[in-house]
């Protein structure tokens, strides 16, 4: 079979007491584009940095091109040619996009000096494709989504016969990800292989030729797209039947209900442009738009982490001017960075104690002492509500996986019993089965009368979760859809500010 | 990274696990076994190292800087730095000890001298937390301004105060059952402090946005505040020390604790802290101060060639922290 | 008496230079330098760099040539790294007196000073025989800084010379730091119980092993080199031993004189070929302002800031 | 995080701005102005200023100190730190005063004196990028270290060395067409380490590997090799710097350069260099050294009372820095 580009068997990976891949076998062919699916924890991330050299293997074999191969760096497996693009977002803020997307060319066919006007023109070359972003700006200025659309960029700019995508659709709305499936079909068409990992069903089974499936560290099954079913594959890597992804939605109107947050002609320095927006008791209402559009700065003006220039905003019918965050909190309004690395988690604090940050008090005793018993119990029972996966509650975040992490920063929000959560890009990188736990527990809270704000790039979970959705484009309200209306057409068409056709 | 997993061992008591496990799990038992190692071998080199003097000896050579270290303890672990304690330990003792000469009640000069220092830190935490710049450098600009003031207070010349009434001598001459009142000072000061930042609400704060600041503020606490909070404290806790040196000098030489913050930034590296914060222990900088000082008394103990003693010193302050890397490493 | 050559031209300006400048020692000298100067109506300035760093003094040795000054005494904190300075100051045709510290290889002038030597000599005689030629002692020094580490060897070599029964048991280098002057004290007295006197080359040193020997209750006579308030009050308490001072004021005026004689050659005609191969026939090599040992009985006149409201002067500041 | 925003804005060449644009949006304008601003004012206020003397002086004093600022900055943008600059330039003087003494060439023992520096270095690197403690501690100890044995090679006092030959001395001492050599010597390291770190390759890994270490290692870059590459490239500009001061001062002076580091390490931060990585340029570094040594000599030639100079030199400082911040913060 010399059509098989890379072949991995009886992978073994175990961080002390966790087994992160117990015996994982992986093939892929020349040309194909490969789905990886599992939960959270599964051991997807782990396997890929052990075939790009990062993670060694406890044991296991891995034959690339007929030959077996140890990769003992990065280097070596760039040397290889595999093209890695991963799921945390690994660039250098202080350095411009150009010089971040050619990196490894610099670094390894640079001549004495570099060729700044070359770097440009390559950078150039390579995210146009994916977006309209100046190479000149520094990476540290960009938004998750941007950077993300900057680290995949920097992969199609190495020739490479393997290009592994670790969830680079997570942080990407609709637009952008079109145009990634667009070059991968290209590139593959050139005869690259290419491993794509993602949570999105739809996604394996528009674009992908073969998925494998890992449950646990183990491997489930192996199987073309085309021989089996959407479910099969969130059953295997589920490992139990999975009802139905969405819970039921309000029965008649969303906006029945009376009115918890209520904001007008909201502004800030310039990102949001005068927004009104009423969110209703008993609803789930949800934000989409392009990246830019201003939906993150919106909720985070709306709860104080942005100045309020303009506007007013009330809640429970009272008037609020949250001086900070800190203030917010304390009249009831929560919100979930789109950011977990940066904003959303401590990664060198255990997990306990990323819990209980947003709500400390909770956690203190009457002489201002920390009760860690109540704060590990904390810990668990969130923990469990969202099926955290970790070894110990007293690991630092930085052991869990990328999805685990964003149940840690979920988790941070149940602690406070809030009056509004918002919530920015709540189930990126989380895998189906916890992503229906959190859809359903927002459903719960919402019918408990917490107002629900849900900021997310992904329409079918916009259109699947939400009662009502408002568009933003440009910093404003360009429509709002709700009951039958909510279509991903609808949606794009208000997105990219056409009006809306029939 | 490491050393980052490991962190905040020291947070993480209730562990359901033995005393004896606790304690070997513990960020800082490196460091122990390493000082009673060294201690053990001492006190087959040396005969007077176990003697009553001797050990009282040391306890004094590091107690008053001790009380510094906590505080910069503290700042680094909520990510910044402070170069300026010397002088402004300097400034403490020239103020204090002015107002003393022109009559005022040793007592009350001395909280006006410790009140100079704290201002001097509300001042750096403007520049840090308000204006933006950071800690190095704005510290190292005090380190300059405060020395300054010193002199001008004490016009260059070590101010004399033996006319210091004995109650006040007492806290930095004194003993209590033998003790002398500083080191029973430092260590009610180190207990408390260490206890309130391993359990401590606001401390754990401190240890949020150390770790990451934007995480912290997205989690709604006032991240400048915490800040400026430590910044005072150390500058505060400099002050309480340099006090204590004036009693026990009865002077306040004008070039006092030049060059001190290196040795005791080294003291909280040494015992774990991180220079990026969100790692360390008052607990470990402790241990850090004491194994210096325990090298230098030693070295003088055995009486090493003078010149050699430097760098003797350093060499055993190398092997110290790599030894203590490589356990704690080990046990990530 | 107009006709007298000893006068100053209008402007014509004599420069102090030191390191360190903000400490008290240099004071009185600079007194009495402008004292002098006064009476010959010149003007005086007291430079120098508050860092104790050879390159920022340099730099302002360098920046007081570029003012062109009649003349400029200087305590050189090394030796060598003057001579390239000092002797373009002196093709430049200003003299150059160096004061309490030498650069013996430079074309200075003169260079007055207490002997160092002397000093450390009669220290060791007077703790020596205080002690009955018999007993252990120690030395707290400042490595590097010619005019302490000689204060330091002359007065160990006088020891091992003279009573065979001093023994040298402990050395540690504090470098003018109280507090380690008092850590180091500390260990040397557990380390060596018979100790019976430590012996320092500067004030600050002083302040910190008093206080230890103070504490540790034992009889240690300590002993150092130049006062200050704070040594005097300690020698009025009978902490210290002895200390001896520099006759900074005869240093200061004969200083001046030095380099007021050497700014006019022309005053003098020796029988001696200057004009042939151009030194300056001034010049004296090497003058020895002397210096006191300073006890209880006489402390009290050495208070600089006693002495300054006596003198109504700006001190330095003039 | 502003200072962020614009780092590296110096390695945007190319932009599509005008010269004066480009200049402006640079990242050291800001002290340019500030430094110009401050020589005119000095030109006014005295008459001396501006005499040829006076300038040599200002040049001179920190044309040596200079080339260890440039380590320095390039070592901070790898994210690294260095202590021991001062104590490796006087072990490097010591070394190589010591083998002249005893025979040997001034020339070669000056190539063995800066191959001690660079010694130092290489252990340094090893306990940093294989052991994996922190560069501050690491650097720390051997500040220790290299200061001891100084003391052991001179015994404690300096090492007289007048008997140098006069082409040797010219290195530190003499001057072509009026500019002392040293000066250009170090212009000539400043211009080509600028140029480099601009523009060279290997010194654009300097920049990645500072700036996100995992970055750099998942694109292949060998992040180990880098930092060790920094630190050995800074303690050996020390160890050259240490030969040039022997060659001027034509001594070994064992106490040399004690308490130095912060003042590199000021420089280079005024000059944007940050304390995380990732930014800094020689350029900036270097009108930071020069800003510094133009107040300290100001003050001089303004007979500031010395009481006031450390205060005032603490003041201005912190004033430059403010407006260099405020400054580039509005441009972002
Ligand atoms: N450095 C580490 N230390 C300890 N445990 C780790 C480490 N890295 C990963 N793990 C564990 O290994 C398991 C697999 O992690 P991995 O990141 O491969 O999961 P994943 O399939 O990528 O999940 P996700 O879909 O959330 O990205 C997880 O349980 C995680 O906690
Ligand atoms: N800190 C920042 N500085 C400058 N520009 C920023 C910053 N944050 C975001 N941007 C830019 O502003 C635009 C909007 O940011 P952002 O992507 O957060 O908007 P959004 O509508 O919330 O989209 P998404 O939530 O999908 O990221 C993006 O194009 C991003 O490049
Ligand atoms: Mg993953
Ligand atoms: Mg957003």
């Amino acid at each position: 079979m010399n059509d098989i580009v890379l072949q991995l068997t009886n992978i073994r990976k175990s961080y002390g007491a966790i087994h992160a891949l117990k015996g994982v076998h992986f093939t892929l062919r020349r040309g194909e584009i490969h789905a990886l699916a599992g939960e959270n924890g599964a051991g997807k991330s782990t396997l890929m940095k052990i075939i790009d050299g990062i993670v060694q293997p406890d044991s296991g074999q891995i034959v690339l091109n007929g030959d077996a191969r140890q990769f003992r760096s990065p280097l070596e497996a760039q040397r290889a040619g595999i093209g890695f693009v991963h799921q945390e977002i690994a660039l250098c803020p202080q350095v411009s996009v150009a010089q971040n997307i050619c990196m490894s060319r610099i670094n390894t066919e640079g001549g004495f000096l570099v060729n700044y006007r070359e770097v440009r023109q390559v950078a150039r070359a390579a995210i146009e494709q994916l977006a309209d972003i100046d190479v000149n700006t520094l990476v540290g200025d960009l938004s998750i989504s941007n950077q993300q659309v900057v680290e995949i960029a920097k992969a199609l700019t190495l020739d490479c016969q393997i290009l592994i995508l670790d969830e680079p659709t997570a942080a990407l709305t609709d637009r952008e990800t079109e145009a990634l499936f667009a070059i991968m079909h290209r590139l593959k068409a050139q005869g690259m292989s290419i491993i794509f990992i993602s949570h999105r069903m739809a996604e394996i089974f528009e674009h992908c030729d073969h998925v494998t499936v890992l449950r646990d560290g183990e491997y489930v099954m192996d199987t073309p797209v085309a021989d089996t079913t959407p479910e099969d594959v969130v059953n295997a890597l589920v490992g139990r039947q999975m009802t139905h992804l969405y819970p039921d939605k309000l029965t008649g109107d969303p906006t029945a209900g009376p009115v918890i947050l209520r904001a007008e002609a909201v502004a800030d320095e310039g990102r949001v442009r005068g927004v009104d927006l009423t969110l209703h008791k008993g609803e789930i209402l949800g934000l989409a738009g392009l990246i830019g559009a201003g939906r993150s700065e919106l909720v985070q003006t709306l709860c104080g982490l942005r100045r309020r220039t303009a506007g007013r905003v009330e809640l429970n019918g009272a008037a609020i001017h949250p001086r900070d965050y800190a203030d917010a909190i304390r009249s009831g309004l929560v919100y979930l960075s789109e950011d977990r690395k940066g904003e959303g988690v401590f990664l060198n604090m255990p997990i306990a104690q990323n819990v209980s940050a947003l709500r400390l008090d909770k956690v203190t005793t009457p002489f201002g002492m920390l009760d860690r018993r109540a704060e590990m119990d904390q810990a668990r029972t969130h923990g469990a509500e969202l099926r955290l996966k970790a070894g110990s509650l007293r690991d630092d975040v930085s052991s869990l996986s990328g999805g685990n992490q964003q149940k840690v920063a979920i988790a941070k929000l149940l602690t406070a019993n809030p009056a509004v959560m918002m919530l920015d890009e709540p189930t990126r990188g989380v895998d189906v089965g916890a992503k229906a736990e959190i859809h359903a527990l927002l459903r719960d809270f919402a019918e408990q009368g917490v107002g629900i704000i849900v900021v997310s790039s992904e329409l079918p979970e916009v259109i699947g979760l939400c009662d009502r959705v408002l568009v933003m484009a440009e910093g404003r309200i360009s429509g709002e859809l709700s009951g039958d209306q909510m279509t991903e057409e609808n949606i794009m068409a208000l997105a990219s500010g056409l009006a809306l056709t029939g | 990274m490491s050393d980052q997993t490991m962190s905040n061992m020291t947070n993480q008591s209730g562990a359901k696990t033995s005393m004896l496990m606790r304690l070997v799990r513990m960020r800082e038992f490196a460091l122990i076994v390493i000082i009673l190692a060294l201690s053990v071998f001492m006190s087959f080199a040396s005969p007077y190292f176990l003697t009553e003097g001797n050990l009282r000896a040391i306890l004094l050579s590091f107690s008053t800087e001790g009380i510094v270290v906590v505080g910069m303890t503290i700042l680094l672990i909520v990510g910044g730095i402070d170069l300026s304690v010397g002088s402004v330990m300097a400034l403490t003792m020239a103020v204090a000890g002015k107002l003393f000469l022109v009559g005022l009640d040793p007592w009350v000069a001395s909280l006006m001298g410790i009140g100079a220092a704290a201002m001097i830190g509300v001042v750096m935490s403007f520049f840090v937390t308000r204006v933006g710049l950071h800690y190095f450098i704005v510290s190292l600009a005090f380190l300059g301004i405060a020395r300054g003031l010193t002199l001008v207070v004490t016009q260059g010349t070590p101010l004399s105060l033996f006319s210091l009434p004995p109650e006040f001598k007492f806290v930095g001459q004194g003993s209590l059952y033998g003790i002398p009142f500083v080191v029973i000072l430092f260590f009610v000061i180190v207990g408390v402090a260490d206890f309130l930042l391993r359990r401590a609400t606001i401390f754990r704060r401190v240890y949020y946005v150390g770790s990451n600041e934007k995480a912290a503020e997205y989690s709604g606490i006032r991240v400048k505040r915490v800040k400026a909070g430590a910044i005072i404290l150390c500058s505060t806790l400099a002050g309480l020390a340099g006090v204590i040196f004036m009693s026990r000098f009865g002077a306040a030489p004008p070039q006092f604790g030049v060059g001190m913050e290196l040795n005791v930034i080294a003291a909280a590296v040494i015992g774990g802290a991180g220079l990026y914060g969100g790692q360390g222990s008052v607990l470990g900088a402790i241990l850090g101060i004491a194994l210096l000082s325990l090298v230098s008394s030693s070295l003088q103990l055995l009486d090493v060639p003078v010149f050699w003693q430097d760098g003797i010193k350093g060499g055993i302050l190398l092997v110290a922290v790599t030894i203590d890397h490589i356990v704690h490493t080990r046990k990530a | 008496a107009e006709d007298t050559p000893f006068r100053c031209e209008p402007g014509e300006k004599y420069v102090m230079n030191v390191m360190v400048s903000g400490v008290e020692y240099w004071f009185p000298v600079y007194e009495m330098f402008k004292q002098a100067a006064q009476q010959f109506g010149c003007e005086t300035e007291y430079t120098g760099t508050p860092a104790y760093d050879i390159t920022q003094q340099l730099a302002s040795f360098e920046q007081v040539l570029a003012k062109k000054p009649a003349g400029i005494m200087v305590h050189p904190m090394n030796s060598d790294p003057f001579i390239e300075p000092i002797n373009r100051a002196v093709d430049g045709g200003i003299p150059v007196v160096t004061f309490a510290a030498d650069s013996p290889n430079s074309k200075r002038i003169s260079y007055i000073t207490s002997d160092n030597v002397r000093e450390g000599t009669f220290v060791a005689d007077a703790i020596a025989e205080a002690m009955g030629g018999k007993g252990e002692y120690a030395v707290l020094e400042n490595p590097g800084q010619d005019n302490h580490d000689l204060r330091i060897s002359a007065f160990i070599s006088r020891m091992e010379d003279k009573y065979p029964d001093m023994k040298l048991v402990a050395r540690a280098a504090t470098n003018q730091d109280p507090t380690k002057a008092y850590n180091s004290t500390l260990s040397m007295i557990q380390a060596h119980p018979n100790l019976g006197a430590i012996w320092m080359p500067e004030a600050s040193s002083a302040l910190g092993a008093a206080q230890a020997v103070e504490e540790s209750g034992k009889d240690i006579k300590i002993a150092n080199a130049d006062v200050n308030g704070k040594i005097l009050d300690l020698i009025k308490e009978g902490k210290i031993f002895a200390s001896v001072n520099p006759n900074q004021g005869a240093q200061g005026y004969w200083g001046f004189m030095l380099l007021w004689m050497a700014a006019h050659p022309e005053l003098i005609d020796p029988m001696n070929d200057h004009a042939q191969t151009g030194f300056n026939p001034m010049g004296m090599p090497v003058v020895d302002n002397g210096f006191s040992i300073i006890t209880a009985e006489i402390a009290d006149n050495f208070y600089w800031d006693a002495y300054l409201k006596r003198r109504g002067t700006k001190g330095i500041n003039e």
